[in-house]
């Protein structure tokens, strides 16, 4: 709401020039890969004129187009399921008082502390015994897959979108919430009308990172995969091994353009939502 | 004026009794809105950390598989050997410089970041999270490709006289990876935090103290600390489990904690040992963050 | 009261979970492709195979000649398809496992017993290929293809007079002049395994003082090293960063190959003796559709499809039927690939000296720790 | 008149604290009704809980006859204006005001309608459209009052709305509100710790210590008779002189000087007389008076106020301050000078602790 105090003097450009270079040092890999995803020779690094063809074997190769189709199910479904569970949490923790809170608030913060190759051996284990236990009771033969990989994204998940969820709510005064329903709002319309619009920054911010997590993630994702489900991390990860070339350059350009396009997506769908 | 109905019912007279009820039913909500990721959390991830918990107590067998029979404390008593002494303060020393260069970074970007109009912020910070949809790993084989000895940053340096500085396969260029790879988990609550000061409040301050670095040390930070403590912590955590990064920038010549745990699992195929390390860095992290929140007198 | 109720469901699920990790080990199935026929189809075919090991084109070529659809999933370690096969239920009806992952798996009861009834084409097998240490009799694995972990050179720098020996990484009076510029591989059993035979002992030795004597050797090393590094090792030797580097045959030859000076790189198995080692298929103990794999395998095994294997990814072929088929549609590159490979050179020690990994059982723990304690 | 709001025995407990102490209230209709009290009193409890924002332990709460002491707030016919404002800032000035009507389900036109006439009734008109951070404090404390008042509540409910206001926007703003007061006819409860604020505006003040009720009545009354020794504190300045009663006409002050001060107390009760600085007058010592209205001192400080001075006039060893209106007709005093300080008997109100 209010604009933090302008710099001025010395500390204005010292602080400019901090902002460039920091941009700087974010971007200059960036630009390096996506020039070399161009680059006609197999070493990253070496420039061997311009070509299009590593996109071609991307776009030829069935499996990495299925990885990056998995990817992007499994992005959607994670980050809209544990915004949903994170939101909830959040406002639990910051808006009431209940039996077994610190057990909670405790349990949540595990998930961002712990080793991501010990949870994925935990739930590698996990589901080996869940499915198992399943079909003896209920003669329920699952496979390990798009749900094994979404389920395990979302334990991570509902963790960090909590914690941004509640950063945001511990800035808001309870005020805001009180004038609502003392403006007969019910508790859910004083929710929806008043708190959600607050918090949606912080909605929109979990959410992102929610997205970008999925996206990134390879050892949990590669133990907890079945037939079919590798996902786009895990192909490039398998790639590496045999060497790096501009081939997962060219992946990673195609990542990024469309997770650009799915926030892209989802913020023109929340405005057409809204205007209409 | 318009009715409402407000006595469809008659209301009851207030007692203590109807107290603990309307206390009780109103801790139930809480309960209910938690209940889902509650339940979530222990079907898929405390069920499954009982079972690694298991497995620590375990002991690996002949062939790399875990033999769950004999239960004994061997992991954990291997914990005490000297090398996972070094590997352990090595890890921290390496966390803590990451998350001081991240702070000193992020912390004037992030106040750069709130002095901005609105419209302009919101771009801005959307570039700062756009390089993080690439992939982890190619970000990482990027920054080999600048700091190797034909890369643009002996380039630069070279170009500029200071001689060839090779950063590639040293610490510093584990921590320049690392602080690149977990700036923004710095920035995003810093900014969030700064954010929030009332602009009047450091108008006054400027005032009342006259230099900046004053105002600075007795307005602004204290109340940005908050933001401090989360992006900390954010950049902290993932820093001491890092395994990644110092593989393939630092190219492995030491050894840290992150890629201890990975070398138990997937190289030596020591489950129980890999179980019972991971069990000791959760136990560190928990343990610094308390000190850390005690510090800062305030839950994340 | 409430209490108690709900930790007794918590204890309950517990038991339940605890049961069936219990209960997991014993329920390996020998005989469910026992029954399988030549050509026999009972599902689609899923395959899990390393990274760029096999043309898509070729299992579709498969899928299409028996009507079925297949799915192509790719790991990076042996390691990190083992817990993945071990926890059962994983759905993959072929892996390819290297030797010493198969030895592990036969005792886990993890592959099923192959019925080589079904897979007539294994008479196309190299005889170098029968007895492994790891599958002695044949009856779980057949050999997919193989290479061996040797020294790669960058002779523009280092020059043409160096002995062929693992000496030229290990000992400081050879090679201390490229000090920062030497990489070994970032795995306890291979580069240990180095250092032993530099030192004359077996790279599967389960002596503790040899193993400390390796140690040693490797700690004084370190500080000359570049990097410890597995996926790299070739680029770095054609990108400048190392001018000696340690790694896999095949690797090192795709990326020379690669370069337009590429006569500048040797790839060697020094004379004390290097790491060959052989990947094989084989199918998990609950494979969906194991008459499938198995028809898989044997249609892989036919001496077309041999050659096309190695045509694609350019490692050498177990297949005897299949070194006259290969390179027939291959430029000029192929050739001199298999000039690389067939160079006499190439063994400086003879084929004898190659040795492969074995598993070590309870001794790889020692392997490891003596790996991260070199390293400091 | 009838009773807008009633209190009967209301207590309010937060865990073992006791925010609010078996409070018995009645707030009629129509007036301008102050709780006061210093932080920490209970005065912002009581309110919110006539609000319903907070459930009473015990006791009954009713407005205007109908109990509703444990109703939810939106089904109560009451709006607050809320100390910060608590205005949506994501919403116009516009909307803001039309929240309530929007939430009771009014048609949008009607909402419309309303808003906007309330919009101009606080001045706003042609500012509908801001949100509220674009706005001053002046103008937001305006929001927040149509915002309130749109929905035609029985009672208005203020919980220090003018604390975050300067001093010259602040006097305005109460003059307004009184007369807004005035205009819409209902019941204003209005919480304050600022016992000025709560004597120039009220019709009635409750004043609150520590979650008790210790008077209930007219400025006037509470100004000349508090009730005990912390009304007499808190409201305006006073001087508070220790004593026992010897009779119903007199008290022994602490140092043996007697004092006539009617009181009802029983010989030998342990109480404070008051008197009013502005009360007392003081004149050169002539001779030893023996009036049990006067105490002879000698001047000991002076304070300056421009239209008036402060004396500081010490008595054996007490001291008493004297207001006097700075008026070309009265002698003025130096420091050390003797005088006789001297008052009307009813001047003089005796308070227990």
């Amino acid at each position: 709401m209010s604009n933090a105090v302008e710099p001025r003097g010395l500390s204005k450009i010292g602080l400019q020039i901090n902002g460039w270079l920091v941009y700087l040092f974010f971007y200059a890999p960036i630009v390096l890969l996506v020039i070399f995803s161009f680059s006609d020779s197999r070493n990253v690094g070496k420039w061997g004129g311009f070509t299009l063809g590593w996109y071609e074997q991307f776009i030829d190769s069935s499996n990495a187009r299925n990885a990056l189709e998995n990817s992007i199910k499994i992005a959607i479904v994670v980050t809209i399921i544990s915004v949903i569970l994170g939101t909830m949490s959040a406002l639990a923790l910051e808006r009431f008082t209940f039996k077994g809170k610190r057990v909670f608030d405790a349990l949540l913060y595990l998930p961002i502390i712990i080793p991501d190759v010990t949870m994925a051996v935990m739930l590698l284990l996990f589901f080996g015994e869940f499915f198992e236990i399943l079909d003896n009771l209920f003669g329920l033969q699952l496979r390990k897959g798009f749900w094994s990989i979404s389920i395990s994204h979302i334990a991570f998940n509902i963790s960090f979108v909590s914690v941004v969820v509640r950063a945001r709510l511990a800035g808001m005064s309870r005020d805001l919430e009180e004038a609502a329903v003392d403006l007969y709002a019910s508790r859910w319309k004083a929710f929806r009308h008043v708190t959600f619009p607050q918090i949606l920054p912080g909605i929109a911010g979990g959410a992102l990172l929610a997205m970008t997590l999925s996206l990134d993630d390879v050892v949990i994702t590669q133990f907890v995969a079945g037939p079919g489900w590798t996902t786009l991390p895990v192909y490039v990860f398998g790639l590496i091994r045999k060497g790096v070339t501009p081939l997962i350059n060219s992946i990673s350009v195609i990542m990024l353009v469309s997770s650009m396009l799915l926030v892209g997506l989802s913020l023109l769908a929340e405005r057409t939502r809204r205007g209409g | 004026m318009r009715k409402r109905k407000h006595t469809d019912h008659v209301v009851e007279v207030a007692t203590p009794e109807f107290e603990k009820a309307a206390q009780k039913k109103e801790s139930r909500r809480g309960l209910l809105m938690a209940l889902p990721s509650y339940l979530y959390l222990i079907l898929f991830f405390v069920i499954p950390l009982g079972i690694v918990l298991i497995y620590s107590f375990a002991t690996r067998n002949r062939f790399g598989g875990t033999d769950l029979s004999g239960w004994n404390l061997e992991s954990y008593e291997r914990i005490a050997e000297p090398i996972v002494r070094t590997i352990l303060f090595r890890s921290l020393w390496l966390a803590i410089l990451t998350t001081v260069i991240c702070l000193v970074i992020a912390y004037p970007f992030a106040y750069y970041l709130s002095t901005r109009k609105p419209t302009i912020r919101n771009v801005m910070l959307v570039f700062v999270m756009i390089p993080f949809w690439t992939n982890f790993l190619v970000r990482n084989y990027a920054w080999r490709v600048i700091l190797g000895n034909d890369g643009p940053f002996t380039k630069v340096t070279e170009f500029f006289g200071l001689g060839t500085h090779e950063l590639l396969f040293s610490q510093k260029a584990v921590v320049l990876g690392l602080v690149y790879g977990y700036l923004p988990f710095m920035i995003l609550p810093l900014y969030a935090a700064i954010e929030r000061i009332d602009g009047q409040l450091l108008e006054a301050s400027r005032d009342l103290y006259g230099n900046g670095w004053q105002s600075f040390k007795n307005v602004l930070l204290p109340l940005s600390m908050p933001g401090v403590i989360a992006g900390s912590i954010l950049v902290f955590v993932p820093s001491l489990g890092a395994y990644v990064t110092p593989e393939i920038l630092g190219g492995a010549k030491t050894t840290l904690l992150g890629s201890y745990i990975v070398t138990q699992f997937l190289t030596a195929r020591n489950w129980p040992f890999g179980a019972a390390l991971s069990f000791v860095l959760m136990a560190v992290m928990l343990l610094m963050t308390i000190i850390y929140f005690r510090k800062g007198g305030r839950t994340l | 009261m409430r209490k108690t109720r709900k930790l007794q469901v918590l204890g309950a699920i517990f038991a339940i979970s605890l049961l069936a990790v219990t209960a997991c080990g014993g329920d390996d199935d020998d005989s469910a492709g026992s029954a399988c026929e030549v050509g026999q189809i009972d599902g689609d075919l899923a395959m899990y195979n390393w990274a760029e090991y096999i043309d898509e084109e070729q299992l579709a070529a498969f899928a299409e000649e028996y009507d079925i659809s297949f799915t192509l999933d790719t790991y990076e370690s042996n390691e990190a398809m083992q817990p993945i096969i071990s926890a059962g239920n994983s759905g993959y009806d072929v892996i390819v496992p290297s030797d010493y992952m198969v030895s592990i798996l036969i005792e886990a009861g993890h592959i099923m017993k192959l019925n080589l009834d079904a897979i007539p084409n294994s008479s196309n097998i190299s005889d170098d290929f029968s007895g492994l240490y790891y599958d002695p009799k044949a009856e779980y694995s057949v050999p997919y293809q193989w290479g061996t972990t040797g020294i790669g050179v960058n002779t523009a720098v280092v020059g043409d007079d160096f002995p062929r020996s693992w000496g030229l990484i290990f000992d400081p009076a050879i090679s201390g002049e490229f000090n920062g510029q030497i990489q070994l591989l970032n795995d306890p059993r291979e580069t240990l395994g180095a250092a032993l035979k530099y030192l004359g002992y077996s790279l599967n030795t389960t002596s503790e003082s040899e193993l400390n004597e390796a140690k040693d050797l490797l700690a004084a090393t370190s500080s000359r090293l570049a990097a410890f590094n597995t996926d790299s090792a070739d680029e770095f030797l054609t990108s400048g960063e190392t001018v000696i580097g340690h790694g896999y045959s095949g690797d090192m030859f795709v990326q020379f190959l690669d370069q337009d000076n590429y006569e500048d790189y040797v790839y060697f198995v020094p004379e004390e003796g290097g790491t060959k080692w052989i990947d094989n298929m084989a199918i998990p103990f609950d494979a969906p559709s194991p008459c499938t794999a198995h028809t898989f395998i044997n249609w892989m095994l036919t001496a077309e499809q041999g050659a096309a294997l190695t045509d694609w990814n350019y490692y050498d072929t177990p297949n005897q039927a299949a070194l006259d088929l290969m390179g027939e549609d291959a430029e000029g590159y192929y050739d001199d690939l298999l000039d690389f490979i067939r160079n006499p050179e190439l063994f400086a020690g003879g084929v004898d000296s190659l040795e492969s990994i074995e598993d070590t059982g309870d001794f790889e723990t020692n392997y490891s720790d003596a790996f991260v304690n070199a390293k400091g | 008149m009838t009773a807008a709001v009633e209190l009967r025995g209301i207590t309010k407990k937060f865990g073992d604290v006791i925010a609010v102490d078996n409070v018995d209230l009645t707030i009629q209709d129509g007036e301008f009704f102050s709780l006061l009290g210093p932080s920490g009193c209970g005065k912002t409890t009581t309110l919110r809980m006539i609000a319903g924002l907070e459930f009473p332990t015990e006791g009954s709460l009713s407005i205007f006859g109908e109990e509703v002491g444990t109703l939810a707030p939106n089904k109560r016919s009451v709006n607050t204006v809320f100390q910060n404002y608590a205005l949506f800032p994501h919403l116009t000035v516009l909307d803001n005001v039309g929240f309530g009507l929007k939430m009771q389900g009014v048609a949008k036109k009607e909402t419309k309608e309303r808003s906007m006439e309330m919009i101009e009734l606080v001045q706003l008109a042609g500012l509908e459209t801001r949100k509220p951070s674009q706005m001053s404090g002046g103008q937001q404390q305006r929001v927040a009052l149509a915002r309130a008042l749109v929905n035609q509540p029985k009672v208005l409910l203020l919980d220090e709305p003018l604390g975050a206001l300067d001093l010259k926007l602040r006097q305005e703003m109460q003059l307004e509100l009184k007369k807004l007061q005035r205009d819409v006819g209902i019941s204003f409860v209005f919480v304050t710790h600022d016992q000025e604020e709560a004597l120039t505006m009220s019709d009635r003040i409750a004043v609150m210590h520590e979650g008790k009720l210790l008077q209930v009545a007219s400025p006037e009354e509470i100004y000349e008779s508090p009730a005990n020794r912390f009304v007499a504190d808190f409201i305006g300045r006073t001087n508070l002189l220790d004593g026992t009663t010897s009779d119903n006409e007199t008290v022994v002050l602490s140092n043996g000087t007697s004092i006539r001060a009617q009181n009802t107390f029983p010989e030998g009760t342990k109480v404070s007389i008051s008197i009013r600085p502005e009360r007392t007058e003081i004149t050169q010592r002539s001779e030893p008076s023996d009036s049990l209205s006067s105490i002879q001192g000698t001047v000991e400080t002076i304070t300056y106020l421009g239209n008036a001075r402060v004396y500081g006039v010490k008595f054996t060893w007490l001291s008493i301050e004297v207001r006097e209106e700075n008026r070309p007709d009265l002698e003025v005093f130096n420091v050390g000078d003797d005088v006789t300080v001297h008052w009307e008997h009813d001047a003089i109100s005796v308070v227990k602790d």
